[in-house]
């Protein structure tokens, strides 16, 4: 532990120090907003940090590392967690979320997101994930008196649990074959001739059901509905978008690096991305409550994830990060103006209490549809790039059928993501929602909608940007 | 050799104490029977060259977590009454999910069976609280800063989670 | 006179359109001037224009209308002969009948529209004669067929009336797809489509090929003019205002067909069979119509009928192969059809707005004028003695007895026979409404001057026009033929059969005469027989085609928009949905809420991972 | 190596599926809770079987890694237990199913 | 890739974005006041208009493209920002544009969010202007794409009681087809990659890539089911009949004349010369959906009581006409086919605004409802009949020109075909009549509105009459710029 490693884990150090100041502060200053702005600030600055400093090293203790992927990662994690705490201005208030804590927690999340995602040793993955998981828990249940939200923090609690345990088995039984935590190492031990050794293959079937877990793919993703539609509505974006995202990221240089042994894996993830894609699509057909929808959403544009995942190499890495990118805009958007539109009674979660909300909201109505209709995939939103590299990358790396499915999956999904929309601009209003958006919410939300309008019409720099930054 | 018994008795043992503690419909006597386990594990980390885990298995685990445990149970008063599901009795369900659980045993197994790991000749190996304590707070130092972030963030979280409403209100008057 | 040639055509469009967009705007009498106007202008510009078709013709080109690879579509003129001779008789009969409507019409509100539909009506029929292409007369051909659905349906609150209309369109549209793929095949063969071009270089084709082509032809011309099988549109016709009826019906659209196979005779005299089935599509008809007339109540339909009857001789004639026979029966035949149709039009305004012959009767007294003019029509028509429709009438059959072979030596037979019948029938409509007492109760609604000032030319030229073709037994020089360039019609028969044909043909009038007033003189209601019945439903075809063609076609409509497009088509559509809503459902109904159910899911993912990775080491 | 490496992970495998019964078996939270203690418990025993098999300390040093996991985890599990308790006088997982589909 | 008219100034861009410039407008400035966006949505469809106009005018018959404008986009994805005007495309910018205006006016008394709904029929507008500019696949397929977006929020939004299941169906249909394409496009990407190491979505360099029979096949399938759809051939059509009965007017005109005619386009742009072996070997196919299309369609349209319907019904019988014309394969039959794209388009948006006039006034559609509307709305009856006449294909009126020339175009390949087709003339002539009786003869209903045309309505429909009429007289000047950009592209296609 030297100045130089502190150096490269700059960002992640501030983010810790700030939100342990900001829970310090919070006791003694009880103003919500400026806590939250504080947070807000804390994560810019980190992500600048990780953005524009050079590290001194990039290998840090063997745990971590600060490779472009790396920082990139972090930049991307950070901006969502500032993201979300801007757009949490108006609910903490309205709630009566406790001052710092909730700003505090999610900076800490944020932190262990960015860990995660540039973890090299199963150690440093494996305690990233759990500072992450643990800042959830809280999250999740931190409506105080609401029921949904125990229980919602409840059910997360459980799998989450189970989930480190598995994962801890998995990392045990791999390090009791190879003798080694870090990544790469630990991958070569496993290599045999044929592929993986059977205890890599035991260890890598436990550590992909706590990653199928955390990414909710099929059928580890009964939790996902319920926990998103209990959760506050910012945590629920945080939760569908960043907290998905790291997980991912820090599997991609994970299968990358099990280099050949990847076949074997492969063949689960494909069939796990065809259930996933299919499944999700189904099940959110007869949903009516667009937190639910959405977390089926996620659960389908995790399938369509793993398809970049299987690809591997370069088109699949670049394709993958694109996408998560993009679906993480359009979710956060589309968590976020669920999370403007809530008042005393609650939030507006039923696709019927959304009706004709458009006469009111015309231009939260518009994100919220331009949201949707990125994560439809249809142009000129960043939607459609991202899934046009995807398939692109599909076809590249010979998974013609994957890329098949995946638009099987995009048309079905057409019904239910046009439903709310539909809704929305019904003429006939059903409740009166008079919230006015905070100008911090509508400050994030119109720069996550212009941002997909940007690169649906332009995406060659966050193409090129990826392409500098694939592990 | 008496190392290789001890192991043999003391795996039993605390597979049994597991046992035990699953099918006990108190969660007081589980618990208890779960000390019994770590127990046994404790000793089994001993004889396999781990003093330090050994010893913060009895110190952590049964000392700290599990009394957690118990201090809940009292508190809540979950006696067997009222901690039976409403529904059906437990061993309703304990059909297909022993059967699944066995399933996994299985395929498990064989897929460790199909691996066998050569240990013959490898030494006993002791590792000093010294070599323990030089590892962990050289070469893990960061990892020891991160978990001691993530228990005060633990402990914050235990503590917003927990608060009742009463006194939220009174935090709330005083701001 | 290229301007004048134009102007036949520009007049009667321009009068149309402006009365179709500024006639409802403009002050009462002035659409009908404009309206009037054109056509009189019209026919002027022809009489002016008339030097111009002597001899070849005179080919006028305004603008190329389609041109796409080698395909070409002119507007362009040609002004030959034939057409000359039609234009004249379109124009002519076309002014006259005009001044009448705007009598007739004096009291209607929607006045506009009739005279603007009118003038659009003649434009389109002197479209057809004048066009040097298939494609313009097609043109033409198609725009009389318009004309004619807004005229007959003009009294649109009955919806007789329009169906009426709607019936005359379908029906000879029927007729106008022959036409259609007669002209496609044309250009397919000629890669030309101008009449002149075609007819140039028919000689070099097959017969076959020739044979098809003209019956597709002649099926077109039958749609337009009403010949067996297509005719049943023209009865229902009458529905239409008189006259619409007198210019659509008796002077110009059914005219057309006849006037398309003349242009056409060099393709279609090169195919005997055609010829043959034009001659007997001709006498078929006939035969039929004058059955049918015999039967009818309504003035107007016996009319119909005859007309009807009368195309069926013209269509004879071009089958004999005599153009010129055919056009003077055609030309004798508008003027005193329209004669006819537009007296009618003052009877039915006398015997106030009824159309039923049997409560007409005594009309003679309530205007001798009237009787005498519809009697000089019904003369013509019944082909009585130096009338016009005698002589040409004549040159038809006996041009058929000229052929001297049995077929068409059965076609004259036959053609004397529907004589007589034309005759009994004439009669019968002459009795029945001239003598007697009258039978209905309305009160009178006289003719304005306006009404029967044309009838007199019309009158005057339907006792004459036999002068034009006059055969040299009556020392006269066939100037008809002449001018049509067509020497070789006329007939050169010994003086003895000339004769022994006319006294048949009076014979036979004579007959008809007197069987007529054997049986109509006294008037007498009688229950109508069985035969009278099939007759008078024009020996039920309309439900022959109902049967064959109007039910399957609702039946497949059906069909289609039930079985198919409502049933098979949005069933599988709603199945897929809702199949997907289903399987959807089921997903769903996984989450139940439960924890412990969740978990299971998860452990029966990882055993199906597990097993999988089991698998792939074992193998 | 006092036994062979099979036979400790003979014996961690079943902790872990008793553990893992335990999870899907008891719908008692409290008893989830211990049952994934369970599971961590068996993976620790891998890890210290593994450290002493490949001579080294960080397996040893993974296992204090998870204990404290497992402390910082069960805090919150159990304070959310207490917390749900307060809200519906019950830790039976069961009936926490307001939210489904 | 030469243009004629060497301007550096991207005219082009400019025709395509002032539309899009327009509806930002309409949000902008619209957003308090719905007149203020009707004024904009109206002179910026004006003024696009007056430019598609000055490009068609400035068009010369001679080959090649009268302005191109190629610019880097994409480059990761090899993808350029690529627009060429020619001949053809010219002719259907002048009728999007024509269209638009009318539709602007068909829709001036909307008043559910006026300036969401102009600025959607704008979006369109662009959109579909890019879809008849673009030479890169992935430009143009975004524009494709781009299009479904404003016709499902005018349906799904403005449309009457079931919108949602017709703006879902519709949305649904076009995708499966364009996602087909979208495959096709990227498997023909990568492949063309392989073979020459370049990766471009360009059109041109696209056509060059060597293929084996079954994959051309395959490829070419794939294209036509966007097209397909989008047309509609029979029996992909389901979707349009809902999509024009639940839609508004304005979104009826649009569908009628301008996302039909992009099928049409993309199969003479890109489906053909891509792939023109498999093209034609599939032609049979193809003139046969068309000929069933054509007499299912009119069949179906007799037995419909909404009368919107027989006029949508009616669109997929006339479109059977066009494709019919396109599986000749040949000059005339090809200029037919656009020309009466072009007619049918005219006419159709005619009878959609007279359509939805009549139901302003009466209150319904329904055929048995309705009837002597000439008796109190004369006017209004008066252009109703001759845009019906125009669509029973009454020579001298717009539609008869197209079908002729594609009849007699494809009579020369196929005397059969043609035969058959000349029947469905008739069969237009059959529901088109019973149509007009029963709304505008017959005896009267009772509308509640017996005002007869306002001056706004004049305005959509007079220009609509004059171009019907002209058309059909004289359709030269349409057929003079089709002239070489259709026999360029049947060369490039090879003639059978």
């Amino acid at each position: 532990m030297n100045l130089e490693s502190l150096h490269s884990l700059l960002p992640q150090i501030l983010l810790a120090l700030g939100s342990t100041a900001i829970l310090l502060g919070g006791a003694w200053v009880r103003n919500r907003r400026l806590w939250l702005i504080v947070g807000a600030l804390v994560a810019v600055v980190a992500a600048l940090v990780a953005a524009f400093v050079d590290p001194a090293r990039i290998d840090i203790l063997g745990m971590y590392s600060a490779t472009a992927y790396a920082r990139f990662c972090t930049v991307l994690w950070c901006l969502t967690v500032a993201a979300t705490l801007l757009i949490s201005c108006r609910y903490v208030d309205l709630f009566r979320f406790g001052g710092g804590e909730y700003a505090s927690l999610m900076l800490f999340a944020a932190a262990g997101m960015s860990l995660l995602s540039s973890a090299t040793s199963f150690v440093g993955l494996f305690l990233g994930l759990e500072v992450l998981t643990l800042a959830l828990y809280v999250l999740i249940a931190f409506r105080q008196g609401d029921s949904r939200g125990a229980e919602a923090g409840m059910k997360y609690l459980v799998f989450g649990a189970v989930a480190t345990a598995f994962l801890a088995f998995g990392i045990a039984l791999i390090y009791a074959a190879t003798g080694t935590f870090n990544l790469e190492a630990a991958a070569a031990g496993l290599q045999t001739e044929e592929g993986l050794r059977p205890l890599g293959l035991a260890g890598w079937a436990l550590l992909l059901v706590a990653i199928g877990f955390k990414i909710s793919l099929v059928p580890f993703h009964l939790w996902t509905p319920d926990v998103y539609q209990g959760a506050p509505a910012p945590v629920s974006g945080l939760l569908a978008t960043a907290a998905k995202g790291a997980v991912l990221a820090a599997f991609l240089p994970l299968l990358v690096m099990t280099g050949e042994g990847v076949a074997d894996i492969r063949n689960v993830l494909w069939l796990l991305a065809i259930a996933t894609m299919l499944v999700g699509t189904f099940a959110a057909l007869p949903q009516t409550n667009i937190k639910r929808m959405l977390a089926y959403s996620s659960v389908v544009h995790m399938g369509y994830l793993l398809i970049a995942l299987i690809v591997a190499g370069d088109e699949g890495s670049r394709a993958l990060l694109f996408y998560m990118v993009v679906y993480t805009l359009a979710t956060f958007g589309a968590f976020g103006i669920v999370t403007t539109f809530a008042d005393e009674n609650g939030e507006i979660q039923e696709y019927d209490d959304l009706r004709g909300l458009a006469t009111l909201h015309p231009r939260r109505s518009a994100m919220l549809s331009v949201f949707l209709l990125s994560l439809t995939g249809i142009p000129p939103l960043a939607g459609f790039f991202a899934k046009f590299g995807l398939f692109q990358a599909a076809f590249r790396g010979g998974y013609a059928e994957l890329a098949v499915v995946g638009v099987i999956a995009s048309i079905i999904s057409v019904y239910y993501y046009l439903r709310p929309i539909i809704a929305l601009y019904s003429p006939e209003p059903a409740v009166v929602c008079r919230e006015v958006a905070a100008q911090s919410e509508t400050l994030v939300l119109v720069g996550c909608a212009a941002i997909i309008l940007f690169l649906g019409v332009y995406p060659a720099p966050l193409l090129t940007l990826v392409g500098l930054v694939i592990p | 050799m008496i190392a290789t018994l001890m192991f043999y008795l003391l795996g039993a043992v605390a597979l049994g104490a597991t046992v035990m503690a699953i099918i006990q419909r108190n969660p007081v006597y589980s618990v208890i029977y779960l000390v019994k386990s770590i127990f046994s594990l404790a000793l089994i980390f001993y004889l396999l060259g781990a003093p330090m885990i050994a010893a913060l298995q009895i110190i952590v685990y049964a000392g700290a977590i599990m009394v957690l445990f118990l201090f809940v149970i009292m508190m809540l008063e979950v006696t067997p009454t009222n901690a039976a599901t409403r529904t059906a009795p437990g061993w309703f369900h304990w059909g297909p999910v022993l059967l699944l659980a066995l399933t996994l045993v299985a395929l498990t197994l064989m897929l460790i069976g199909l691996d066998p790991v050569s240990s013959e000749g490898v030494p006993r190996w002791h590792a000093s609280p010294r070599d323990f304590g030089y590892t962990l707070f050289k070469e893990y130092a960061l990892a020891v800063k991160i978990i001691s972030f993530q228990l005060s963030f633990a402990a914050v979280g235990a503590f917003h989670v927990g608060m009742t409403e009463r006194r939220r209100a009174r935090q709330e008057d005083a701001s | 006179m290229d301007i004048l040639l134009i102007l036949i055509l520009l007049l009667p469009l321009a009068g149309g359109v402006i009365n179709a967009c500024f006639g409802s705007r403009m002050p009462q009498p002035v659409p009908v001037f404009i309206a009037c106007g054109a056509v009189i202008g019209s026919f002027l510009a022809c009489l002016g224009s008339l030097t111009l078709a002597a001899g070849d013709g005179y080919r006028l080109v305004l603008f190329t209308w389609l041109k796409s690879g080698n395909f070409q579509a002119d507007i362009g003129l040609l002004y030959d002969p034939l057409a000359a001779i039609m234009t004249l008789m379109v124009t002519g009969v076309a002014s006259l009948i005009h001044l009448y409507a705007a009598g007739y019409m004096e009291d209607e509100p929607d006045q506009v529209r009739f005279f603007a539909l009118l003038n659009l009506f003649v434009f389109a029929m002197l479209t057809i004669v004048l066009a040097d292409n298939l494609l313009l007369l097609f043109l033409g051909w198609e725009g009389v067929g318009f004309c004619s659905y807004g005229l007959i349906g003009f009294w649109y609150r009955k919806t007789e009336n329009a169906d009426a209309g709607r019936k005359a369109f379908i029906v000879t549209r029927i007729g106008d797809l022959f036409f259609a793929v007669a002209l496609l095949w044309l250009f397919a063969l000629f890669g030309t489509i101008s009449i002149e071009g075609i007819n140039a270089q028919v000689s070099g084709l097959e017969v076959t090929t020739v044979t098809m082509i003209s019956l597709l032809l002649l099926f077109g011309a039958c749609g337009k003019s009403a010949q067996v099988p297509l005719m049943s549109w023209l009865a229902d016709a009458m529905a239409g205002p008189t006259p619409v009826s007198a210019l659509i019906h008796a002077a110009t659209m059914v005219t057309a067909g006849v006037y398309l196979l003349c242009r056409m005779f060099p393709l279609v005299s090169l195919s005997s069979t055609a010829m043959a089935a034009i001659a007997l599509v001709g006498i078929v008809t006939a035969l039929y119509a004058a059955t049918c007339a015999l039967a009818q109540n309504e003035i107007k339909r016996v009319l119909a009928y005859s007309t009807m009857s009368q195309v069926g001789y013209m269509f004879l004639a071009v089958g004999l192969g005599s153009v010129s026979a055919a056009m003077f029966h055609l030309l004798t035949h508008a003027f005193f059809k329209a004669l006819l149709f537009m007296t009618a039009g003052c009877l039915i305004n006398l015997a106030g707005h009824e159309n039923d012959i049997r409560r007409m009767g005594g009309m003679r007294q309530r205007s001798p004028l009237v009787f005498w003019l519809f009697l000089a029509g019904l003369l013509c028509l019944a082909g009585a003695p130096l009338t016009s429709g005698f002589f040409s009438k004549d040159l038809i059959l006996a041009t058929a007895f000229a052929h001297g072979d049995p077929f068409h030596l059965g076609l004259y037979g036959l053609g004397v026979m529907v004589a007589g019948l034309t005759s009994f029938y004439c009669f019968r409509l002459a009795y029945l409404v001239f003598a007697g007492d009258f039978r209905g109760d309305e009160l009178p609604h006289e003719p304005s001057a306006l009404m029967l000032w044309p009838l007199y030319p019309l009158a005057i030229l339907g006792l004459t026009a036999g002068l034009l073709n006059l055969p040299h037994l009556f020392s006269g020089g066939s100037w008809l033929s002449g001018w049509l360039g067509r020497t070789q019609d006329v007939l050169h028969l010994s003086i003895s059969i000339e004769y022994l044909l006319i006294g048949t043909a009076i014979a036979v009038f004579v007959l008809g005469w007197l069987l007529a007033a054997l049986r109509y003189r006294k008037y007498s209601e009688r229950q109508p027989s069985l035969v009278g019945e099939f007759l008078l439903n024009g020996w039920r075809v309309d439900d022959l085609f109902d049967l064959l063609l109007v039910r399957p076609f609702k039946k497949i409509g059906r069909f289609c928009s039930q079985g198919v497009e409502a049933g098979l088509i949005e069933g599988v559509l709603n199945g897929a949905a809702r199949g997907c809503t289903d399987l959807g459902m089921r997903l769903r109904g996984l989450a139940d809420g439960k924890v412990s159910a969740y978990l299971q899911g998860l452990v029966w993912g990882f055993v199906l991972i597990v097993g999988w990775f089991l698998l792939r080491a074992l193998v | 190596m006092i036994v062979p490496m099979e036979h400790l992970l003979i014996l961690a495998t079943l902790l872990f599926a008793l553990g893992l019964g335990c999870v899907l078996v008891r719908r008692n939270l409290i008893m989830i809770l211990i049952g994934v203690e369970i599971m961590i418990n068996s993976a620790g025993l891998v890890l210290v079987g593994a450290s002493a098999f490949w001579q080294q300390v960080d397996g040893q040093i993974m296992v204090l890694i998870l204990m404290a996991i497992t402390a910082a985890e069960v805090a919150i599990g159990l304070a959310l237990v207490v917390y749900l308790h307060q809200q519906k006088k019950s830790i039976d997982v069961g009936i926490f199913d307001e939210m489904r589909g | 890739m030469t243009a004629i008219m060497a301007t550096d100034f991207p005219l082009l861009s400019l025709l395509l974005f002032t539309p899009l410039a327009g509806a930002l407008m309409c949000l902008v400035i619209g957003a308090a006041n719905g007149t203020n966006a009707r004024w904009v949505a109206l002179i910026t469809a004006g003024i696009v208009f007056v430019l598609s106009l000055v490009l068609c005018l400035l068009q010369t018959p001679a080959a090649g493209w009268l302005l191109y404008e190629d610019y880097s986009w994409i480059e990761n994805f090899g993808i350029r920002y690529t627009l060429g005007l020619d001949g053809l495309s010219s002719v259907l910018i002048l009728l999007t544009a024509f269209l638009q205006v009318l539709a602007v006016l068909v829709s001036w008394r909307q008043n559910h969010a006026p300036a969401i709904f102009f600025a959607l029929l704008l979006i369109l507008e662009t959109a579909a202007i890019g879809v008849l500019l673009a030479l890169d696949l992935i430009l143009f397929y975004l524009f494709w794409e781009l299009m479904l977006i404003p016709m499902f929020f005018l349906i799904g939004v403005w449309g009457y009681k079931r919108r949602f299941y017709a703006a879902v169906k519709f949305f649904l249909f076009t995708l499966i087809g364009s996602l087909c394409l979208l495959l096709a496009v990227i498997s023909l990407y990568l492949l063309h990659g392989e073979q020459t190491g370049v990766y471009t979505f360009a059109l041109e360099a696209l056509k060059q890539t060597e293929l084996s029979g079954t994959q051309e096949l395959i490829f070419f399938l794939c294209f036509m089911a966007a097209f397909v759809v989008k047309v509609p051939l029979f029996p992909f059509h389901s979707w349009l009949p809902d999509a024009h009965a639940e839609g508004p007017a304005a979104g009826s005109v649009d569908l009628a004349g301008l996302l039909l005619k992009t099928g049409v386009y993309g199969m003479i742009r890109f489906a053909f010369p891509l792939f023109p072996v498999a093209a034609q070997k599939t032609m049979p196919i193809l003139a046969v959906l068309a000929l069933v299309g054509l007499f299912y369609a009119a069949w179906v349209a007799f037995q419909q009581i909404d009368i919107k319907r027989i006029v949508a019904y009616s669109s997929i019988s006339h479109m059977g006409f066009v494709i019919l014309g396109l599986a000749a394969w040949n000059q005339t039959a090809w200029e037919g086919s656009v020309l009466l794209m072009v007619n049918h388009a005219v006419t159709t948006a005619g009878l959609f605004a007279v359509v939805a006039m009549i139901e302003q006034r009466t209150g319904t559609r329904a055929l048995d409802q309705l009837g002597g509307m000439w008796k109190s709305h004369p006017n209004m009856s008066a252009f109703f009949l001759l845009f019906c006449m125009a669509s029973l294909g009454l020579p001298g009126l717009a539609n008869f020109a197209g079908e002729i020339l594609i009849l007699i175009g494809v009579f020369t390949v196929k005397p059969l075909w043609a035969i058959i087709a000349v029947v469905g003339i008739l069969f237009s002539a059959v529901y088109t009549l019973r149509l007009v009786q029963g709304t505008l003869w017959g005896s009267s209903c009772e509308p509640h509105d017996k005002q007869d045309l306002v001056p706004r309505e004049w305005l959509v429909l007079i220009p609509l009459a004059v171009l019907v009429v002209l058309l059909g007289c004289y359709p030269q000047p349409v057929l003079e710029l089709l002239r070489e950009p259709v026999s360029s592209l049947l060369m490039s296609g090879g003639l059978p």
